[in-house]
């Protein structure tokens, strides 16, 4: 049989090991597996690269793990924000590194990583300094930049519903990269709010087919990333 | 008979109207955060447009109401939104499918340099120690159909926005089709900045003065 | 108000000039706009470039519209089946040109039209007859070879069911083509068995948003292809 | 006491039951066309194996009982299938980042021929005036992770299949982890071809004899 539910978002997330490259799904806190990252955090793997469109808010989820210094790296589109203290400071402070990525670019260089797809050419930062180092071909006399694929060893995504077989519906706007990061890792890693039976998502409405997820955990109650950065909570509590 | 105020220059709101007056019905639309975002109010009755928001929705209609919102229903700014009947939620490379693949009709987006070749600059003024954030604007302007630049035509001290070469990096080259400025509709096109229609109390002299390129005046 | 639908099969293929290229959707019968191509033939356009998996089978559909001597050139990835009988015969005269792609190759390059990629690299074909005349290039100790985008003028599909913004969902493997071709044409024409009231389709649940479509024509009792291969008829009747 | 039938090789059924027997629980398996087909009623009971069919079905079930048939629902091969609880739709491009992209675990598909280093040539015999066709067959090889070769050992002339190089064009280069013929079961490794069983009936010389390409016994 198979069964991809494992019984906590500590036994979820207890193989990410140092030097790791983690995807972790959302845009902002839409769709950000906060309950995964904080289990990381205990976990406590270190000198990650990690890949998510924004450096997160306050001082919980991913915010926190970048704070309890676990980020070597991180590789995103949009790294501050209204309420993002923590990178900017060890950003400016040259604690850590940063690689700007046009969300767009982002999204594809993903989707070709989970596509079996090295590398692609995009109209996007031609003649920006975003296109520096990179090679510039010409296709129907247009310029074009070649990017490259991105896999990770780990992706850590939220979705509202899976099935034993790993299959996913998301909620709303918080899908944003979630479907593509699954398919881009090694082991792909979900928390979903609700387990349901087989079967009982529609065939035709599944939006990530189970073969891009290895393992999912149930956190019925996610935490609401806003109200805790309003109250001013910090993880670890 | 009573005087009327004399007045230079658009409102912030008079100039998303003038942004909203020329977007047609059926335009598949992306507006960026900020000024941008007044537009959708502002369209002409009779008019159906669908707004694209590049995290993940097609469709995307008003605020909420207080108490509606939800965490997960939000815009490209990360505010709240809510969705119209017909609309549809996807992922960011289906998303940036309908960007970078001339999908979207029109994008209307803030500025901090416009030249006069059409170039724009409105990601990062390129201060050493500044944390470079891009987001979509890049995927945008390359991608999206038409791109109206919607901004003031000064900075808050008084230089010029619409400039010959920008002098911040570029979020793209010969990119932007029109410039709506409190001051003045500006086309860019191959003869040049063709000023279309000026505000109130603004003559060709005071324009220029204000503009840091060369314009045309047909 | 937006309003996509369009009143006849006629209509909605009725700009379709001579020398387009156009996308046919399906994989064999499934999904293959049978109704839309019919209405082709009536219409008249030549000197086609045709993309799509394959060739028809027997004298109707796709193989009709080849038979009337419509169609210059075929891009695909399985030229012949059991019924097909058509493609094969003009081909072996020389009387139509073949581009022969893999059939993920065929899907990618389709997407990537969609998707405003000019080119991307696949390790499919390397070291095989397909890879001639394609720059090869090695990333990370392995070959892949570059495939440029596809776009055409026209794509002709078929859906289940479609509302008036042209969202669309198919039924089940007759998705197939249908959702990357309607992203890659200038024109999108899609035959639907449903016509749907706006919102009755879940948000969460449409595999084509409208903004890919540009006519819908609802044909509520398309033809059952493989019935009329069986009873041996020919289009036009 | 009855003297048992002596029989030289395996059975069509015994060989695709070999297969079956090395595919392991959870594996997401894709299977080609004729010969490949019979394995998935073989798989040892208590596996739980998922079929994915390239024109979008992960989940495939049996054939459906007579008057049930789809035609809307099909596998590669056009024949009618069934989809399993659990199963899920999704267009080409989807279905061929699971195969390009590494997700899929076992492809099992026929051969015209091997060459000692793996190559298989399955898609064409580069006859003149023949009408090519190669379907999926170029993905799935060079994005499956483990594919398996099912095939008679030998033409119905009595050709070899297993030859040192491939005369027929390739599908893919070094792409074959192990084939399972009527003869034996042989794994391609870095050591050449390595005999693992060999059939009742059959030794060494005798499938060397029938073998176009160097063998290893170890």
């Amino acid at each position: 049989m198979i069964d991809k539910i494992v019984e906590s978002s500590h036994k979820a997330v207890e193989e990410i090991f140092d030097g790791a490259i983690v995807m972790i799904s959302g845009f902002g806190e839409a769709g950000s597996p906060i309950e995964l990252i904080h289990a990381l955090i205990d976990q406590g793997a270190r000198d990650l690269t990690v890949v998510s469109n924004n450096t997160g808010s306050g001082h919980v989820g991913l915010a926190a793990l970048i704070e309890n210094r676990q980020v070597r790296k991180m590789i995103c589109s949009f790294p501050r924000s209204a309420n993002s203290k923590v990178f900017p400071e060890l950003y400016k402070n040259g604690e850590i590194e940063l690689e700007l990525v046009p969300q767009g670019t982002l999204a594809e260089r993903i989707r070709a990583g989970g596509a079996g797809i090295p590398a692609f050419y995009t109209p996007a930062s031609v003649d920006t300094p975003l296109e520096e180092g990179k090679e510039v071909r010409v296709f129907d006399n247009r310029k074009y930049v070649m990017e490259k694929s991105i896999r990770a060893d780990f992706s850590l995504v939220k979705c509202r519903a899976a099935d034993r077989y790993g299959n996913l519906v998301y909620n709303k706007t918080a899908r944003n990269f979630g479907p593509i990061m699954c398919t881009a890792a090694e082991t792909t890693i979900v928390q979903a709010k609700e387990i349901v039976e087989l079967g009982s998502i529609d065939p035709e409405a599944v939006v990530t087919p189970g073969i891009f997820v290895n393992r999912v955990v149930n956190v019925s109650d996610p935490a609401d990333e806003s109200r805790l950065v309003a109250e001013n909570l910090r993880y670890p509590w | 008979m009573v005087e009327k105020e004399s007045k230079t220059g658009w409102s912030v709101i008079e100039m998303a109207g003038k942004v909203a007056g020329d977007i047609q019905n059926g335009a598949y639309v992306n507006l960026g955060i900020g000024m941008p975002e007044l537009v959708a109010g502002l369209v002409p009755e009779g008019r159906e447009v669908i707004y694209h928001t590049e995290n993940g929705l097609l469709g995307m209609g008003p605020p909420p109401e207080e108490g509606r919102e939800d965490p997960e229903l939000i815009n490209a700014g990360k505010k709240c939104v809510t969705a119209i009947p017909g609309a549809c939620y996807f992922h960011h490379a289906d998303s940036f499918t309908m960007i970078r693949g001339r999908h979207i009709d029109v994008c209307v987006l803030g500025a901090l340099q416009v030249s006069e070749n059409g170039d724009l600059a409105n990601w990062s003024t390129g201060e050493p120690g500044a944390i470079p954030a891009v987001g979509g604007a890049m995927d945008l302007v390359a991608g999206v159909k038409t791109i109206y630049v919607i901004s003031k035509h000064q900075t808050k001290t008084g230089e010029p926005k619409i400039v010959r070469e920008c002098t911040y990096p570029l979020t793209g080259k010969q990119v932007v089709d029109r410039i709506y400025t409190d001051l003045a509709i500006i086309d860019v096109g191959k003869e040049g900045l063709v000023v279309r229609e000026m505000a109130p109390g603004v003559d060709r002299e005071y324009l220029m003065e204000r503009t840091g390129a060369r314009l045309v005046f047909p």
